[in-house]
């Protein structure tokens, strides 16, 4: 069984393949068969593999496949080689599954579209991509993928390429997350001299034994892996990227901005957690970039118009959750938490795209409401996805999740409690625009037409997500309710235990889950009261000058990108400008220009009359002969 | 023998390709089209040929030589010698040769026959360069590549071609007569010390010359290396050159011309003078890392298209220069790799520009846009290749700039991360070639037709090669192998000598 | 003897000086052909009769006579004499004269350094100088012979205005 | 026979010689241009021929006689030429031929 991991990334390669070489020929209906079909097949390898690994699990509870020598030179050998454990299993079938819910949705949500096949194709090759990120045996293969899928979201924000706003926004995504995936490569050259080798594995291994904890090397390594994370993941300071990013479909925003790209970072640093526990002030680092990141994004998702880019912000918020666990060293929560997001995360934006495709792509939230009634299954799914996000207790997903982190950021080692504060913050912050966005857009009164409803291929899959999203949580259940770490326990054998809890914290736990109950309920209310009920109150606040101008920062989102456009952009794009005609071509210019007008003196004694010919000649003549005389 | 008529074929396709151009300048593309490919055929059966591969690996002199007299009075011999290193770039001029031979099947109307004779005459000095182990001779085809260059840029360039020109020119050969100075040099400061005045490359190995000799004759070599390569600042006939050239001059010039410089490094100035070279690492990695980041920068401001692709080229052959100075064999194998991927990426980019000349008659970017809608094929294509620069994994070039880098963190931490630079400010000018002409709303509303069978046959070629040495790169690692370690072996013995050299002199000072 | 030499040194220095400064060019050749014939009687004097000889036959006879020629061809009249007058004012032997000047006296200069006044008594006949032609320098005559022709040949060709293509260019 | 010191003769060679670039450089007639390049010949055989009799040889008649085979040879030429130059110039001015300006 597991011999056929390989297909799991082969699959939609081949997809992809037959998408690009042959798309324009195939009849228009067979692309999403084919889309669809290859994710689909390579889910269900996953998941026998998945089934085999918990009846049969493999030696070592690890399995890899070397399918062929990539690099081989004198001091550096790279396989090509694919490594299956508790970890990449659950991001393998998170691609797959989530992703396979997302062709399936596509293939209705993309179907007026010109270039379907082109579609299906580029989210064939970003599945591949992803895969190979999370299957890759060493960090070459994972930057392969790790390119791969950032190559895929530039093709897919700028999928609508005719305006060049979308065009700009691919670029930005991509040049911004190139900068981080830079320190990545330089970490990865210093790992490699350091180490000797670019497996991840044998690279942690020797890590753990040759460097002391703390020392100088592994947190600069860590601090340039920890670069590469924050550029895909969209967090602090690399995150202007992603609220842009929505320029793209709405598919693409589900399956790349939110349930699979953008957690790489997160992949990442559990993949080399190893290096960060040898670091620890790099990890202290990745929990203070997590909790900023929250707090920031969710208060920007609060001015928000446009509904995809609250989604956005708030994936840029619970990814900081994430962060935020990594680096109190609880792994597994952060992938937990990871495993949930992709379920709800995918089901809010693919809910909120039936929206917009039912308003004729309309995403301005102020246009909206009142599609309680239009769009029944929507509304519903889209709600479930809404409790999730916001973590209302026990009912969604993203309580336990959600909860494990803020427990763990409380209690553990690593932990503090202004760092447990700013999760709870975010989680109250993150019931207010969450609610924000299901009142204003499907109650109150409607103001724009609905203009389709959409079909049961795209209900199929937000039902099966919303399902997911409601029950998804039960794998892991908090001690304090009833004790059930499934995940967590699967997760030990690749991602070190969850940190053991303080003495006499037993009560904790519960306290805590109630007052971040109590907080998430609280913004609930904030949000129906101030945006449903009374909407006075909402522009009332707006309208002070101080609420304005709060409102118009956020809106900007704290206005990263103006500070980037002026320190970063502009210089560059001055200097590049300033020395268009290349400054060194004056000194070669010059060269030439100077020997132009020796050139030219010279030419002056060439008058064309014989006689002056003559007088020189002779006075050459006579000098040569003083020369000799005189001297 | 073999060898002799690898560099004789184009010679004679070219003469023929004059003599019947002017009657029928369809055969004479036909004829040099099956010059390059029997070229390529012997090529890739010498490589197919694991018995002398493998003696070769296991320390044989060469592949395959041919040594005969030439002038014996003054020690010069016609020696052409082949390694697993010439060959790869024998492979990839003769393909090249094909492709740029193929991409001027429409362009090139006038005076075909004379076309194609300079354009073979061209590719057999390249030959003959990566062949050439007696220096006389290997300054004789250096000077053979750059004259029907001249013309191929003079006659069949564009507006400002003789400007260019005569720039090409007088960089090239003005370094060359350095290069010419120093080869002297070094054949007579050898044949003083030793009595045997020979231009023989293998026996000028290893020649005892004094630090301050050994620097100067190596700068005149490096100059000549570096003006071909180009490195900063010496670039400057670079751009001009590849914008005026008709698109398979560009294709020659940026594919092989360029490797010229970085292969002669390779063989001569490390092997010939490792110590010197090692005195001059900082130098001349500072250089590298100036050309990564001064290119890319100004690649992205050009409107020129021709002009962008040209100011990449020389953000890349950075990272060959940078390889060949980590002289790690990491670094080396990244800047062999380097050279075969940026010949195949970047000559495509200049074919596909050559292709959007013909097509809407401007080369200027901001009459371009939206090309997408109505040529797919093209964008597609056009975003490969643009992806294959900035160094995408799974595109071979990534291999060359990742292997290149890693070895020479290896060498200079601080120089490689901020070459690193180059990788975010190489997508910089990739994406914006992309975004500017593909993307966007149609700017330009000349027709457009789409790329026909001819010009997908020849992308689809380039794709299929620089895709298969991205994820299956291993035989040209094999290949180049064991001719990069005889040439770190050369450059440590030849140290090595240097300093038991020195460690005499001073110690009958004493 | 000796008062030969100078005396006709001193008309041929005069003629030579007159010949140079006419504006009518038949003025200038027959005092030239004068310097010419004293020129002769200074070789006489120095001991070539056969020298002397074909100075007076060559140089007097077929050289100047050519000039004459060509001047009778030219058949230039009053106009060439006015325009004579334009080409030469006063000022323009200035600079030429000075540094003719400086030649002729720098290179009295060096015969007076090298002075050692060595007589020349001795007639060199015509037998000697022509065992010396056709002896060791019968490869320079042969030479001269064609660098003759040469002239006659590039003489001819170019007063001919004869129907003649001009090679090496296409129309 | 008289005794003439040969460094007489040669003073009368430079003198005339003199004389002769000076009326080369003066005129703009090449008419007399090309008499002024005969006495320059002419001098230039007479120093031969001087040093030649100082040393009772016939070298320097020899010489003398290939200095006449030049001139004869150049004034036919040259001639030749003054005769095209007038024809296209419909001038003696050497000066009208300035096509070599730089």
């Amino acid at each position: 069984m597991y011999e056929l991991l390989w297909l799991v990334p082969a699959l939609p390669c081949a997809g992809f393949l037959i998408l690009a070489l042959f798309g324009d020929r195939l009849p228009r209906r067979a692309a999403p068969f084919i889309g669809a079909g290859s994710v689909g097949f390579s889910a269900l390898v996953s998941f026998l593999i998945a089934y085999r690994f918990f009846t049969a699990p493999p030696e070592g509870e690890h399995f890899s496949q070397v399918l062929w020598t990539w690099m081989n030179v004198e001091g550096f050998t790279c396989q090509f080689s694919l490594y299956l454990d508790a970890l990449s299993l659950v991001m393998c079938l998170v691609v797959t599954g989530v992703g396979f819910l997302i062709h399936v949705y596509s293939a209705e949500y993309m179907i007026d579209d010109e270039s379907y096949a082109k579609f299906f194709a580029y989210m064939n090759l970003f599945v591949a991509a992803m895969l190979m990120l999370v299957l890759g045996e060493n960090m070459v293969l994972l930057y392969l993928g790790w390119e791969g899928v950032g190559l895929c979201s530039f093709l897919l924000i700028g999928f609508w390429y005719k305006n060049p706003a979308n065009g700009r926004a691919a670029m930005k995504a991509f040049l911004t997350t190139r900068i981080g995936d830079t320190f990545m490569a330089i970490g990865l050259f210093l790992l490699f001299v350091q180490l000797g080798t670019l497996d991840i594995q044998e690279m942690m291994q020797r890590a753990s034994q040759q460097w002391a904890v703390g020392s100088g090397v592994a947190v600069a390594a860590a601090l340039l892996i920890l670069g590469g994370a924050v550029g895909k993941s969209g967090q602090l300071p690399l995150q202007v990227w992603l609220p842009d990013a929505m320029a793209g479909p709405t598919p693409v925003s589900a399956l790349i901005h939110a349930a699979t790209m953008v957690t790489a970072g997160v992949y990442l640093i559990a993949r080399t957690h190893v290096i960060f526990e040898l670091a620890p002030s790099a990890q202290f680092l990745v929990a203070v970039v997590g909790a900023a990141t929250l707090l920031l994004a969710g208060f920007a998702a609060l001015a928000q118009r446009d509904i995809k880019r609250v989604l956005a912000y708030s994936t840029i918020s619970q990814i900081g959750y994430m962060f935020l666990a990594m680096g109190v060293g609880a792994y597994a929560a952060g992938i937990f938490h990871l495993v949930t997001h992709a379920f709800f995360k995918a089901l809010l934006f693919m809910a909120s795209g039936a929206v917009i495709v039912a308003l004729h792509h309309e995403q301005d939230m102020f246009k909206m409401g009142g599609l309680r009634k239009k769009l029944p299954v929507v509304f519903w799914t889209f709600l479930i996805g809404s409790m999730s996000l916001a973590s209302l207790p026990i009912i969604s997903s993203g309580f336990y999740s959600k909860d494990l982190i803020l427990w763990s950021a409380f209690a553990s080692e690593k932990g503090s409690k202004a760092l447990w504060f700013a999760g709870f913050a975010g989680a109250f912050v993150t019931g207010i625009y969450t609610f924000r966005m299901v009142i204003m857009t499907f109650f109150g009164e409607e103001k724009t037409h609905v203009h389709v409803k959409p079909g049961w291929v795209m209900c199929l899959p937000l039902v099966i997500l919303a399902i997911c999203s409601t029950f998804g949580g039960l794998m892991e259940i908090p001690s304090s309710i009833y004790h059930f770490p499934l995940f967590t326990h699967f997760m030990e054998s690749a991602l070190p235990a969850a940190p053991i809890p303080h003495e006499g914290l037993e009560h904790a736990e519960l306290m805590l889950q109630v007052i971040a109950v109590i907080a998430v309920l609280c913004g609930l209310s904030i949000a129906v009261v101030a945006f449903g009920v009374k909407p006075q109150i909402a522009r009332a606040v707006v309208a002070t000058p101080f609420g304005a101008k709060m409102r118009d920062l956020l809106f900007a989102g704290w206005g990263f990108d103006w500070l980037y456009d002026k320190i970063l952009i502009q210089p560059f794009l001055r200097t590049a400008r300033f020395n268009k005609d290349d400054f060194v071509d004056l000194i070669w210019n010059g060269i030439a220009a100077l020997s132009r007008g020796v050139h030219s003196l010279l030419s002056e004694t060439e008058t064309g009359h014989v006689r002056w010919y003559a007088a020189t000649l002779s006075v050459g003549a006579l000098l040569a002969l003083a020369i000799v005389v005189l001297l | 023998m073999m060898l002799i008529c690898i560099v004789l074929i184009p010679l004679l396709a070219g003469v023929i390709a004059w003599a019947i151009g002017r009657q029928n300048p369809g055969a004479a593309r036909w004829v040099c089209l099956l010059a390059c490919a029997i070229d390529l055929v012997i090529l890739l059966t010498l490589w197919n040929n694991q018995a002398a591969m493998a003696a070769f690996a296991a320390g044989g002199p060469w592949l395959m030589q041919v040594n005969v007299p030439w002038v014996p009075a003054l020690g010069i011999s016609f020696h052409l010698a082949l390694d697993g290193l010439s060959l790869l770039m024998l492979i990839l001029s003769a393909f090249l040769g094909i492709v740029s031979v193929g991409c001027s099947w429409t362009e090139i109307k006038e005076r075909v026959g004379f076309f194609h004779f300079n354009l073979m005459w061209v590719l057999a000095g390249i030959m003959g360069v990566f062949l050439a182990m007696d220096l006389f001779l290997f300054y004789c085809f250096w000077e053979l590549m750059l004259v029907p260059m001249y013309f191929l840029i003079v006659i069949w360039g564009h507006e400002n071609r003789i400007y260019a020109a005569v720039k090409f020119f007088i960089f090239t050969q003005f370094s060359g007569l350095l290069m010419l100075l120093a080869i002297l040099a070094l054949y007579f400061l050898h044949g003083h010390a030793t009595g045997t005045y020979t231009f023989d490359y293998d026996l000028l190995l290893g020649t005892k010359l004094g630090s301050g000799a050994a620097k100067w004759i190596m700068l005149g070599f490096f100059a000549a290396f570096a003006v071909k390569l180009p490195a900063f600042p010496v670039h400057n006939w670079l751009p001009d050159a590849h914008t005026e050239a008709p698109t398979a001059g560009s294709v020659i010039l940026a594919g092989l011309l360029l490797k010229t410089g970085a292969y002669g490094l390779m063989r001569f100035v490390v092997p010939l003078f490792p110590q010197a070279a090692i005195d001059f690492t900082p130098v001349a990695m500072t250089l590298a890392v100036i050309g990564i980041i001064y290119g890319a920068v100004l690649s992205f401001a050009q409107t020129d298209l021709k002009r962008l692709v040209a100011y990449s080229s020389v953000s890349h052959m950075g990272f060959v220069l940078l390889g060949v100075f980590a002289w790690n064999r990491i670094a080396l194998q990244g800047a062999v790799m380097q050279m075969i991927c940026h010949g195949l990426g970047t000559g495509a980019l200049f074919m596909m520009v050559g292709a959007i000349q013909e097509r809407i008659h401007t080369r200027n970017i901001e009459k371009m846009g939206g090309f997408w809608e109505v040529a797919p094929r093209m964008g597609a294509i056009a975003m490969f290749f643009a992806m294959a620069s900035l160094g995408l994994p799974g595109i071979g070039n990534f291999i060359a700039e990742f292997l290149v880098l890693l070895g020479s963190y290896q060498a200079n931490a601080t120089m490689t991360s901020i070459a690193s630079l180059g990788l975010v400010l190489g997508s910089i000018y990739s994406l914006w070639i992309v975004q500017r002409v593909f993307h966007g709303a149609r700017e330009n509303q000349a027709k457009l037709p789409d790329f026909a069978r001819r010009e997908i046959a020849l992308f689809a070629s380039l794709i299929i090669a620089l895709v298969g040495l991205g994820f299956f790169p291993q035989p040209i690692f094999k290949t180049a192998d064991p001719a990069l370690s005889k040439l770190q072996q050369l450059a440590v013995a030849g140290q090595g000598a240097v300093q038991v050299s020195e460690a005499k002199h001073s110690g009958g000072n004493s | 003897m000796n008062a030969v030499f100078y005396m006709a040194s001193a008309v041929a220095v005069l003629t030579t000086l007159l010949a140079i400064t006419r504006r009518e060019a038949v003025h200038a050749l027959l005092y030239l052909i004068v310097s010419l014939l004293a020129v002769a009687l200074v070789f006489f004097t120095l001991g070539a009769p056969l020298i002397a000889a074909l100075e007076v036959i060559v140089y007097a006879g077929a050289i100047v006579i050519l000039f004459i020629f060509v001047v009778m061809l030219l058949n230039l009249g009053n106009a060439a004499r006015t325009q004579e007058r334009v080409w030469l004012p006063k000022g323009a032997w200035r600079a030429p004269g000075a540094l003719a000047l400086l030649l002729g006296g720098l290179l009295l200069y060096v015969l007076k350094q090298e002075s050692r006044w060595m007589p020349v008594d001795r007639v060199v006949d015509v037998k000697e100088v022509a065992r010396a032609l056709f002896g060791p320098y019968v490869l320079a005559v042969e030479i001269a012979s064609v660098l003759l022709l040469a002239g006659l040949i590039g003489a001819y060709y170019l007063v001919w205005r004869g129907p003649i293509r001009r090679p090496g260019r296409r129309d | 026979m008289a005794s003439v010191p040969m460094e007489h003769a040669l003073v009368l060679a430079a003198v005339l010689f003199a004389l002769g670039l000076a009326g080369l450089l003066v005129r703009r007639n090449i008419i007399f241009m090309l008499m002024c390049l005969e006495i320059m010949f002419n001098a230039a055989g007479l120093a031969f021929v001087a040093a030649g009799a100082r040393w009772a040889q016939a070298d320097g008649q020899v010489m003398f006689m290939m200095i006449l085979t030049v001139a004869a040879a150049e004034v036919a030429v040259g001639l030749a030429l003054l005769l095209g130059f007038y024809h296209h110039f419909k001038t003696l001015d050497a000066d009208a031929a300035e096509g070599m300006r730089g």
